[in-house]
């Protein structure tokens, strides 16, 4: 096993920085401040920095960053290591963090004392705590130190869905909980399996280890299963529309464009780097399948909600659809996966949906605060109340939509590709028919936010800089499309 | 038959038991329950594994066991916040059934 | 010595069981709340007393000796407080 | 005649998990599910993990006390349909008969790590292995695992009525103590808690530990609050606070002094391996004590007018 990398404690300062800032806000009278988010702020700021610093680290040296902690080398110890892949998706988490952080600001700004304080205090401390855990689920090789990765995940996420305490969204807050117990317990029981079969847990020593034998598949398979729940695929979504809808918004933008891409990087991880020799086609296929089947069946059901945020939530769900379905597009014979365009295609899918969703929520956010509401079919005069904001949706919109010019374009171009090259022309059809209902439920919305309503309405302003917030990720979520359309080096680094 | 083998047996009937009632069980607070007792077959397949690997003098191997651990006190974390949930959910749904109830008839009168 | 240690162990821990058994029985067959929590109560404590009292002769020092004697005096505390409690839940009716 | 000792063991595990699963009244279930708890205590001497029968026994019982105080809230709900309760059931089945195949299968001889977890000891200075994975090998682990509970409570404390949030939690039975009760409460603490500190203190040598003293100190505390002996604190309280907090920021600070002496995250320096260990132990015993006890009580709320 390699040892630590020169500028390997980056990766420590992204797990310990934000956890410092969860610490700090539950003492911030004693180190004097008033107020959690004085707390959060240059939390923020410097999880951005390592972030970043991380990112240009494994993008210049071309090599993965890895860290031994406590000098005790795996199997016995905890490595962490950040490749390409892993680079990105922090720097993305870091950005989509800090941007709904800063929308976030003037909805949970109470004094810590006061009785408002409460939602306060709730949100920036999970916030917090979700971020270290993102950042754990992506740097992690060792999959029990994984498994407290997404513990404290569930355990971040769950509160944030019922932060406004209404029996509802407590209801919905308890079925993800349970759900993503279930998931927990299964991917824990493969877990055991594993160490009982290898006795080590270290992803880096079993990827030499491990055989094709009934023991790792069964193993594997528990695995993904319980991930499959948390990460709500199709048919195992039903916890998703109602947490994710009735959170507040910021939070939503969290949930909905990060935590649920965790599990399925585990996917990921355990898929390419567990699992023995090349992948199963059949299995590819399943995962596929279900796949294809969020894609159609949940885009279809947010064509027919009534409420904005609900209907972004099924359009998660689909758009989780989309990463499965980068299983079957790179088994490609002879080929190491992140060399297959699918590959890049499914990563850059990954981030931008990560982007578009998360300006998108924002945007519902904002205008729902402007009209009071957030029934599509009356959403009319949304456009002349909250323009900047609609205008983000517009754009998010097209990224779901795989309209040029934007990162979901590209991603969805290249898994197009992918599914032709492999003669998986299934795969092709749901992506086209995918793009078409996911038009068609974005249009839905920009027609009726641009409609002129038939009385005066009587909104409330909406703050320029938050909207601001929303357009930037959504821009973000734009810009991605200027990706390269081959396989990019930058996703390949660190791959063995 | 050795004594970790039937114990592993047992943490396979468990988990079964466990993951059975979890999903099919309507009460959440059963469903919580049946939750750990699933956790309890998966922390026990940790403890054969350890028990099998027992060497240079141990009883068992210290690493799973101290993975047990760990897994005991965040399952207990779960079953606080679950257990926490559903007495807000109940008081919620009462305070809001009351209000409701009180609003209804100024409402409509 | 150690047979007679050994001998005295089981005879102890043999009528331990017994009360055990009877408190139990007790427990199962007894129609309400108070006279089983009566037949538990008494039997067990009684039971674990002569069980401590048996393995007492096995331990190897004093101190272990000690600690076993510690063990039956919080039973003995938590047993009879315990008892109180559910007596008194089941006066009040909400046994 | 061991071998009897394990097939009745497992038998009662099962009949108990059964019996917790399968009975009609909530409160039946969650007793059952206590009992069941402390026979899995047992079973985990015999699987010579002595750290975790400690831990399961401890930490089981405020398991069951959670439950046992939620009965009240088991609501009757409709059960799954037939079929899909018949596909579960074998789904289920499924997934013990392959694990059951699983264990009869596994490797022999077992892979393990004790041989290497046991090398280091001696440069540690400790001698109880499990203390040496928690602390040193996997520390980071034990890390974010108070973290993990430092956010459990964060969320249960998320859930109050936004005019109580600060405010003490209930207590139940608080309000009218029996005599009993509180008699109990002055005698046993202090017992408690010289065991507790024997359980903390052993635990870098011989089986015991963090977990299992903290926990056993949260019910000496619970007794105490429920036995109305001391007001329950008030959750907005800056002390309380700094204790709930206290023990993970100490090893995460002690932990990134690690970077300067002896160069890692999360390492000891050589030869004060074993104070800092024990520093660290102190610590988290006490702020976990705190946190468990606080996740037990719950949410801070308003006291029901009398």
């Amino acid at each position: 096993m390699a040892a630590s990398s020169p500028a390997g404690y980056l990766l420590v300062l992204a797990l310990v920085v934000p956890v410092i800032g969860l610490l700090g806000m539950s003492v911030t009278a004693l180190i004097g401040l008033r107020r959690v988010e004085f707390v959060a702020f240059p939390v923020l700021v410097a999880g951005l920095a390592v972030a970043g610093a991380i990112a240009t680290t494994v993008a210049e040296t071309g090599e993965a960053l890895t860290y031994v902690v406590g000098g005790w080398a795996p199997p016995l110890g905890l490595a962490l290591r950040a490749d390409g892949v892993s680079a990105v998706m922090l720097a993305m988490a870091a950005l989509v963090v800090a941007l709904v952080a800063l929308n976030a600001r003037a909805l949970f700004c109470a004094d810590d004392a006061t009785p408002d304080g409460r939602r306060a205090f709730a949100f920036w401390s999970l916030l917090m705590g979700l971020w270290s855990a993102l950042n754990l689920v992506l740097v992690g090789e060792d999959l029990f130190n994984l498994f407290v990765a997404l513990e404290l995940l569930t355990f971040a996420a769950v509160p944030l869905v019922c932060l406004d305490g209404r029996a509802a969204t407590l209801e919905a807050a308890l079925r993800y909980l349970v759900f993503a117990l279930i998931g927990s317990a299964l991917y824990l029981l493969g877990t055991a399996l594993l160490y009982g079969r290898y006795g080590t847990l270290d992803i880096g020593t079993l990827r030499e280890l491990t055989q094709p034998d009934l023991a790792t598949h069964a193993a594997v398979a528990l695995m993904i299963g319980g991930l499959m729940a948390k990460a709500a695929l199709f048919p195992l979504h039903i916890w998703l529309p109602p947490a994710h809808a009735g959170a507040p918004a910021p939070a939503s933008a969290v949930l909905s464009a990060l935590v649920v891409k965790a599990p399925f990087f585990l996917i990921v991880r355990l898929w390419f780097d567990v699992l023995p020799g090349p992948p199963s086609l059949p299995a590819a296929q399943v995962l596929a399948g279900l796949g294809a089947a969020a894609i159609l069946i949940c885009s279809v059901v947010a064509l027919r909600q009534e409420r904005l945020k609900l209907m972004i939530a099924y359009s998660t769900v689909a758009q989780i659809g989309y990463l499965f379905l980068m299983f079957r597009l790179t088994a490609e014979p002879g080929v190491p996966a992140w060399q297959t365009i699918g590959w890049t295609g499914g990563m850059l899918q990954l981030v931008s949906h990560a982007f578009a969703k998360a300006a998108m929520f924002l945007a519902a956010g904002m205008i729902a605060e402007a009209l009071g509401h957030d029934r599509i079919a009356e959403l009319a005069g949304a456009g002349r109340a909250a323009p900047v904001s609609v205008f983000a949706f517009g754009l998010a919109g097209l990224s779901l939509m795989g309209l040029p010019p934007s990162g979901g374009f590209v991603a969805k171009l290249l898994l197009l590709n992918a599914a032709t090259l492999a003669g998986a022309w299934w795969i092709a059809a749901v992506i086209s028919v995918g793009g078409l209902l996911a038009a068609a439920y974005v249009t839905r919305v920009l027609k009726r936010a641009m409609a002129t309503p038939p009385a005066p309405l009587a909104t409330r302003p909406v703050a320029l800089s938050r909207e601001l917030t929303a357009l930037t990720l959504a821009l973000v979520a734009v810009a991605l499309g200027l990706v390269p359309l081959q396989p990019f080096e930058l996703l390949a680094i660190g791959r063995p | 038959m050795s004594g970790p083998t039937l114990y592993g047996l047992a943490a396979a009937l468990l988990v079964g038991l466990g993951l059975y009632g979890v999903l099919a069980q309507a009460s959440p607070l059963r469903r919580v329950l049946a939750f750990n007792l699933m956790g309890a077959g998966v922390f026990l397949m940790f403890g054969v594994a350890a028990r099998r690997g027992a060497a240079a003098g141990l009883p068992g191997d210290p690493v799973p066991q101290a993975l047990v651990i760990t897994g005991i006190v965040v399952a207990f974390a779960a079953t606080a916040l679950a257990v926490m949930l559903m007495r807000r959910l109940a008081q919620t749904r009462a305070e809001e059934a009351a209000a409701a109830a009180s609003s209804a008839p100024a409402e409509h009168g | 010595m150690s047979a007679l240690a050994d001998l005295f162990t089981g005879a102890m821990v043999v009528a331990g069981l017994f009360f055990f058994l009877a408190g139990t029985a007790g427990l199962l067959r007894f129609p309400d709340t108070l006279s089983r929590l009566h037949a538990l109560t008494k039997a067990d404590t009684l039971g674990l007393g002569l069980i401590v009292l048996g393995l007492m002769a096995q331990a190897p020092g004093p101190l272990a000796a000690l600690k076993l004697l510690a063990i039956w005096l919080i039973a003995l505390l938590s047993g009879a407080i315990a008892g109180q409690l559910i007596a008194r839940a089941a006066r009040d009716g909400r046994g | 005649m061991k071998l009897a000792l394990d097939a009745v063991l497992v038998a009662t595990l099962l009949v108990l998990a059964l019996f917790s699963l399968a009975a009609r009244q909530a409160r039946a279930s969650a007793i059952g599910f206590m009992g069941f708890g402390l026979v899995l205590a047992l079973v985990w001497v015999r699987l010579g993990a002595v750290d975790v029968a400690l831990t399961e026994a401890a930490v089981g019982a405020l398991t069951g006390l959670l439950l046992l105080g939620a009965t009240s809230l088991a609501t009757p709900a409709a059960q799954p349909s037939r079929p899909l309760r018949l596909a579960l059931a074998g789904l289920c089945a499924l997934v013990a008969g392959g694990l059951a195949f699983l264990v009869l299968e596994a490797p022999d001889p077992a892979p393990s790590l004790a041989a290497a977890a046991v090398e280091p000891l001696a440069a540690l200075d400790l001698g109880n292995p499990v203390t040496a994975v928690l602390l040193a090998y996997r520390a980071l682990d034990t890390l974010l695992e108070t973290v993990v509970v430092v956010l459990a409570l964060i969320g249960i404390w998320s859930l109050a009525p936004d005019a109580d949030w600060r405010g003490a939690p209930m207590v139940p039975g608080a309000d009218a103590p029996s005599p009993p009760l509180r008699l109990l409460a002055r005698l046993l603490p202090p017992v408690g808690l010289v065991v507790a500190v024997h359980i903390l203190w052993i635990g870098a040598d011989a089986p015991g530990g963090k977990f299992q003293a903290a926990t056993l100190i949260a019910a000496m505390g619970l007794l105490v609050l429920m036995a109305g002996l001391a007001p329950a604190p008030k959750l907005g309280n800056t002390r309380l606070r700094a204790l709930v907090v206290g023990g993970p920021a100490l090893f995460l600070a002690l932990g990134l002094l690690g970077f300067l002496v002896p160069g890692s995250f999360l390492a000891w320096p050589e030869g004060l391996a074993k104070p800092v260990i024990v520093l660290i132990e102190v610590a988290l015993t006490t702020s976990l004590a705190v946190l468990l006890a606080l996740i037990v009580l719950g949410p801070g709320a308003r006291r029901p007018r009398a």
